[in-house]
């Protein structure tokens, strides 16, 4: 049947039709091959738009369909719909990006208009050579991986569980909670962090729906949506955590001292120890690095044991659940999970890349991470704060935005500082009400609910807030009241003098920054990434939990910094995003995939070994290639590759290509 | 043997303040077989007053030597902080600002000159421990200076704003040069503080301040002399010392060397070729063990 | 008037095409002279493509795909590059200059990067002037 | 009509190499706090920047801040908007001179002028003369109050009466090249 194309060039109101002359190439295109009607429209992706297109498929006949409007990333799924709904099969419709890719970069209106048609002409010479496809359905694996066991993993999992889907929550970490169970109290409504997470913590290690693989990670993830294959690395822990009970007399026997990592190093833990008070699992794990057993056996002694053996001169006795392995391995684990929520959140930045801030060189510089350790009743100071000489500071001075709002670190703002630096302003006028707390900030960013009246009710109690970044602290004082304590250089830009501040503890509010391991994972999920370095949503305003890769979700400060409730938020849309698709059952895989034409394949099996998905495979008896249609995901490399031109790229053939290359040259 | 075109600058031109860092410059190059070729006649490169006052013409001073030095080819070594600043910026913006490019080339022009922005401007120091490098120069210690306690005065331009070679406010490599000859480099935390540079001749109050900063610091570490790569601060800190004694009742004789002053003492040449006697504050007391 | 190069892009749609967009949507102005053509991953680039843009009047080809390592068919990109030498010795045999292909890693985020692209290379293709196929060609 | 003054300042101050960076200025106060003569300015590099683009034509070209910059560059590398608010100052400094507004306070700009006398006339500077001419141009008594370093210099071989020259045909050259680029206009 001869090709019958209907071409609609939509205005997007001043979008499109401000640059571009629509009414000129709707008149071009009426010129076109195979045109039987062209029109323009104010807004295609209206009801009225899409009914254009559906009375002229019905009424006209036709039996191509050509938009030229934003881009195909924006509204082919609405389009595509609109012909089926009118009866015709969704590949027989081709878009031409006029908006993005041509009103919105471009400044002559001429030329533009000349661009517009020729991408026109392009969709227009293309969309001719389209066949109709048969999407076909597959099964949806109901299994749920969710990557990062922080507050946002664990909301993600505990709603999809608790509506009786499996899930399996991933967790590097030796404990979940993330970085919420090392805060003491949450802005603006402060109510402790540890109240509010720990019972969603248990409640995850008790769901029978959610298998928790703590101290575990990811290497390797193959398949496509509903289908997918996960290697998952168990790091040993040399703990069977069936056996362990968590009573912690290990912990009490292990001679070893070391920086605790859940107080920022400023508390101390053994070698065999319990990653917080608590911790899910709870259950003990072993530093092996610092394990004088393990190290002496990594040389052939047989040292230490006293977690194990137990200390007779004490008269205490090991572990009696005989839970200590020291044999313990990696093991690898496959998983087959249908839908992946990545919330795998955020680091801190390390100020001391900052060398006049003095941290890591000075003491009583502190992190906003250490502080919020340092002010917990579960820290390594049970909440009183104090400095490194033990005794309290009587002037604390939080300085905003370091590593943020900075051209030399990260340019964007993180969103979180402003208000955490509030709560901790207020933790101190309420823990040490003698002590003068001062605000060194340059914007103060207060948009939230219950936000900037947070900010009044700091004002009212007494913080000096000083309109200035800081420029430097030092220890060099200049005057007797400066001496032994820091001294922070800072403009008062309001009044505009320079001041020399002398303090005795300084609190770096540091930027929120993309995990190191981000990149890494990106890879072996196929996610993009933005300029700051986070995981790229789908789309900024319209899709921003989804990803380029079906499936896949993002969620948390891994997507970009944000505070608990917007973290939450998130971590609830993209359940519900996987609960619909487990709740429909299928998932339409694409149909834009490769496949073999037998009579021209000579069998020299080059393609196999290009597929990245191993999706090719060969059948012996007949000496030809064969595409396996569920893990072919179209990208077309074998096509480019076959030099006998025996596979074909459906929705992406030669012929359609080259269409296209001739007609945006026509 | 390494060779490289040389712009003294007038601070170590023959009739210059900074001379002794030319003397002890060419001295060490010899130990470490390197060539520094000075441009023919060359011009000051204009520094701050220069670009403040005349910023057209200040780019084109600057791009004469680039121009000559183009012709001998190599990397141009600049001694003089102000003088590298001001001819590596001057590489930058023609390479940034295509008006100061045309504006450049159409003044050299008329002078008869090209340059086609070949040249990168390098420092002594830079040369010494990134082309020769710290082992060899170690090798070459024939009075290891032990014992001798070092402040290493980088001062502001030697690191900023030219970022990459170190850390723009806690620099390291000079300290790691003192060490190469046996001496320990003491803390100094303002081991990149500002002099006061030329600013000591209109602002003394303000530079003096400074100046002052400086000892004490230095000083209070346990500093036995001070060692920089600049003729400027050198000037500042050893010429004005008597001044900074008399306004604020200190009572400081810390020896200011050129880094390259010190390398000769260690490589064992002799002092008159290092012009040890053209410091102001003496420094045979403190180096006596060694020369 | 001064010559208006007519450039062909090929766009992976993952990273390139999306970051095509995103200079769009953050109305990043850039010259009208490359015309987008979108495939699935540069990986599917075949170099009659390439040679099809020439022989129908291109003066350059802008071929673009996600950075290595980004690619996401896994390596598809990489594939590209190998050929990409190859295609480029075929080219000089056809009299078909060096600077007329080009070959560009964008990602999603390179919005400005793309513009900063083809702006560049939309002044290099003028320079050379128009395509004449001369020396052969596919239409020589 | 404040407006058009607004615009056409910095518009003056970003028509100069370096001078564009002004617009992005976020006032967070940095550079003053980082600065060593922050103290003795007028006003603070930062509030120097806000009158600029307040317009505040006079109030900025004749303050006496940009002339204490002792161009340590500490401001340009902390400055998180990686302004390099060293060159603004010079840029300030010479709108400044050629506007005739320099301030009455700082000597700073005579000793400029002095020193570039010598570029112009010898190609290189001499440490000597130009202080004998600064001092003797400001504050003759000072120039006593200077003697003893001045000797002590001398005395040491620091300074010599001789100034160093280039050649006459490189000064030719040199002032070829000099008239050529001024010529090209006081602004850009």
């Amino acid at each position: 049947m001869a090709p019958k194309i209907g071409v609609y060039i939509c205005h997007c109101g001043s979008n499109i039709a401000g640059i571009v002359d629509c009414s000129k190439v709707t008149e071009f295109a009426r010129g076109l091959p195979n045109v039987a009607v062209a029109r323009d429209y104010k807004y295609m992706c209206s009801d009225p738009g899409q009914n254009l297109i559906k009375e002229d498929i019905k009424k006209l006949g036709l039996n191509r369909v050509v938009v030229a409007s934003c881009s195909p990333r924006m509204h082919e799924p609405t389009f595509r719909r609109a012909c089926q709904d009118a009866g015709l099969n969704q590949y027989l419709f081709e878009m031409a990006n006029i908006r993005e890719q041509c009103s919105w970069v471009h400044v002559d209106k001429e030329m533009a208009t000349e661009k517009a048609k020729a991408l026109v002409s392009a969709a227009v010479h293309r969309v001719a050579l389209q066949e109709p496809l048969e999407t076909k359905e597959v099964a949806m694996n109901p299994c749920t991986l969710v990557i990062g066991g922080g507050v946002a993993g664990i909301q993600a999992a505990l709603e999809i569980a608790d509506a009786g889907h499996k899930v399996y929550l991933l967790e590097k970490e030796p404990s979940i909670g993330g970085h919420m169970a090392m805060f003491d109290k949450t802005f603006p409504t402060l109510d402790c962090a540890a109240c509010i997470l720990t019972p969603k913590m248990t409640s995850v290690g008790q769901n029978h729906n959610i298998e928790l693989l703590a101290y575990s990670e990811l290497v390797e993830l193959s398949g496509y949506i509903g289908n997918f294959k996960a290697k998952i690395k168990k790091k040993a822990r040399y703990i069977d955590t069936v056996k362990c009970t968590g009573c912690g007399r290990c912990s009490e026997l292990c001679p070893t001292s070391l920086p605790n990592e859940f107080d920022c190093g400023l508390g101390q833990r053994k070698a065999i120890y319990i990653p917080s008070p608590y911790a899910v699992p709870n259950k003990a794990i072993i530093d092996a690095k610092n394990c004088l057993h393990l190290k002496g056996k990594a040389n052939g002694k047989d040292v230490c044991r006293l977690c194990q053996k137990g200390n007779e001169k004490k008269g205490l006795v090991g572990c009696e659940a005989e839970a200590i392995d020291f044999d313990q391995k990696d093991e690898m684990v496959e998983i087959e999970i249908g839908n992946i929520i990545v919330a795998t959140g955020f680091q801190q930045f390390d100020p001391a890349k900052i060398y006049q801030l003095g941290y890591g060189r000075l003491n009583n510089v502190f992190t906003s991470l250490e502080f919020e350790r340092l002010t917990n009743a579960s820290g390594p100071t049970s909440g009183r704060v104090l400095l490194k000489d033990g005794s309290e500071p009587k002037t604390i001075a939080i300085l905003h935005c370091i590593g943020s709002r900075d051209a030399n670190y990260h340019k964007y703002c993180s969103r979180v500082c402003c208000m955490y630096s509030l709560k901790f302003a207020h933790l101190l006028r309420e823990k040490l009400p003698e002590a003068a707390v001062y605000q060194l900030y340059i914007d103060m960013r207060c948009a939230g609910s219950g936000y900037e009246e947070f900010y009044e009710r700091l004002q009212e109690e007494g913080v000096n807030f000083i309109r200035g970044k800081a420029g430097e602290v030092t220890d060099l004082a200049e005057s007797p009241e400066e001496k032994d304590r820091l001294v922070v250089m800072v403009e008062d830009t309001l009044v505009r003098r320079k001041r020399r501040l002398p303090v005795d503890m300084v609190i770096l509010s540091c930027a929120l920054e993309p995990r190191p391991d981000t990149e890494q994972l990106a890879r072996i999920l196929t996610l993009s990434r933005k300029a700051d370095g986070f995981f790229l949503e789908k789309h900024p305003k319209l899709d921003p939990v989804a990803t380029t890769t079906d499936g896949v979700y993002i969620v948390g400060c891994c997507q970009s910094p944000k505070d608990i409730p917007d973290t939450v938020a998130q971590a609830s849309a993209a359940a519900a995003r996987v609960l619909a698709l487990i709740s429909k059952g299928k998932v339409e895989i694409e149909a834009a995939i490769a496949n073999i034409d037998e009579e021209k394949c000579s069998g020299c099996k080059i393609c196999i070994d290009l597929c990245p998905y191993k999706a090719i495979s060969f059948d012996e008896e007949k000496k030809v290639s064969r595409v396996n249609e569920a893990l072919c995901k179209g990208c077309g490399t074998c096509v480019a590759a076959c030099p006998s031109g025996a596979i074909k790229g459906r929705h992406f053939t030669t012929e359609e290509i080259m269409a296209e290359i001739e007609g945006v040259l026509a | 043997m390494k060779q490289y075109s040389y712009f003294p600058g007038c601070g170590l031109s023959p009739e210059g303040f900074g001379r002794a860092f030319d003397w002890s410059i060419k001295g060490v190059n010899k130990v470490l077989d390197l060539e520094f070729k000075e441009i023919p006649d060359w011009n000051c490169c204009g520094t701050v007053p220069y670009d403040t006052l005349h910023e057209h013409a200040s780019f084109a001073v600057c791009a004469r030597n680039l121009a000559l030095a183009e012709q001998i080819g190599g990397d141009l070594v600049a001694p003089c902080s102000s003088c590298y600043v001001f001819l590596s910026r001057t590489n930058q913006y023609i390479h940034e600002y295509a008006k100061v490019k045309k504006e450049v080339e159409d003044a050299l022009a008329a002078g008869g000159l090209a340059y086609h922005g070949k040249v990168k401007v390098r420092k002594v120091l830079d040369v010494y421990v990134n082309d020769v490098g710290y082992d060899v120069i170690a090798a070459k210690v024939k009075k290891s200076l032990e014992g001798l306690k070092v402040a290493c005065y980088y001062g502001c331009q030697e690191v900023r704003p030219i970022f990459g070679r170190d850390h723009p406010e806690n620099p390291k490599y000079m300290d790691k040069l003192v060490k190469a000859l046996g001496a320990e480099a003491v803390n100094f935390p303002l081991k990149s503080a500002c002099c006061g540079g030329s600013l000591i001749i209109s602002e003394e109050d303000a530079s003096l301040e400074l100046i002052k900063k400086l000892l004490d610091s230095a000083v209070s570490n346990g500093a036995e002399v001070m060692i920089t790569g600049c003729p400027l601060c050198q000037l500042n800190v050893d010429a004005y010392q008597a001044m900074v004694n008399r306004k604020y009742k200190t009572d400081y004789h810390l020896p200011i060397l050129f880094f390259t002053q010190l390398m000769g003492v260690a490589f064992g040449l002799d002092e008159k070729d290092l012009g040890l006697k053209t410091s102001i504050v003496p420094v045979k007391k403190a180096l006596a063990k060694f020369i | 008037m001064s010559f208006e190069p007519k450039i062909v892009g090929i766009l992976c749609n993952w990273c390139s095409y999306t970051g095509a967009d995103l200079a769009g949507t953050s109305r990043k102005k850039y010259l009208p002279n490359v015309r987008i053509v979108r495939v699935m991953c540069s990986g599917r680039v075949e170099p009659t493509f390439i040679l099809k843009a020439f022989e129908q009047g291109a003066d350059g080809v802008l071929v673009c795909g996600c950075h290595p390592g980004d690619c996401h068919y896994q390596d598809g990109n990489k594939k590209t590059a190998r050929r990409m030498p190859l295609l480029k010795k075929m080219l000089a045999q056809f009299g078909i200059e060096d600077e007329r292909v080009r070959l560009e890693w964008i990602s999603a985020s390179e919005g400005d990067r793309f513009a900063a692209i083809v702006n560049e290379m939309t002044e290099q293709v003028r320079k050379l002037g128009p395509f004449s196929g001369n020396g052969g060609g596919a239409n020589g | 009509m404040p407006e058009a003054k607004t615009t056409t300042f910095i518009d003056e101050i970003c028509a100069i190499p370096g001078g564009e960076d002004i617009k992005v200025c976020i006032q967070c106060g940095t550079c003053t706090a980082s600065c060593p003569t922050a103290d003795r300015m007028d006003c603070s590099p930062s509030h120097l920047i806000a009158m600029a683009r307040a317009g505040m034509r006079e109030e900025v070209l004749s303050a006496n801040s940009m002339w204490l910059c002792l161009s340590c560059y500490l401001c340009v590398v902390r400055c998180p908007r990686d302004i390099k608010i060293t060159r603004l100052m010079h840029v300030l400094e010479s709108l400044s001179a050629r506007s005739r507004l320099s301030n009455k306070r700082t000597t700073t700009p005579r000793m400029y002028k002095g020193f570039n006398k010598f570029i112009i006339r010898g190609g290189r500077i001499s440490e000597l003369w130009m202080m004998v001419g600064y001092y003797l141009r400001t504050n003759p008594l000072k120039a006593l109050g200077m003697l003893p370093i001045a000797v002590s210099l001398f005395l040491h071989k620091r300074i010599s009466l001789k100034i160093d020259k280039m050649k006459p045909e490189g000064i030719k050259q040199l002032n070829a090249i000099i008239d050529k680029a001024e010529s090209s206009g006081g602004t850009w």
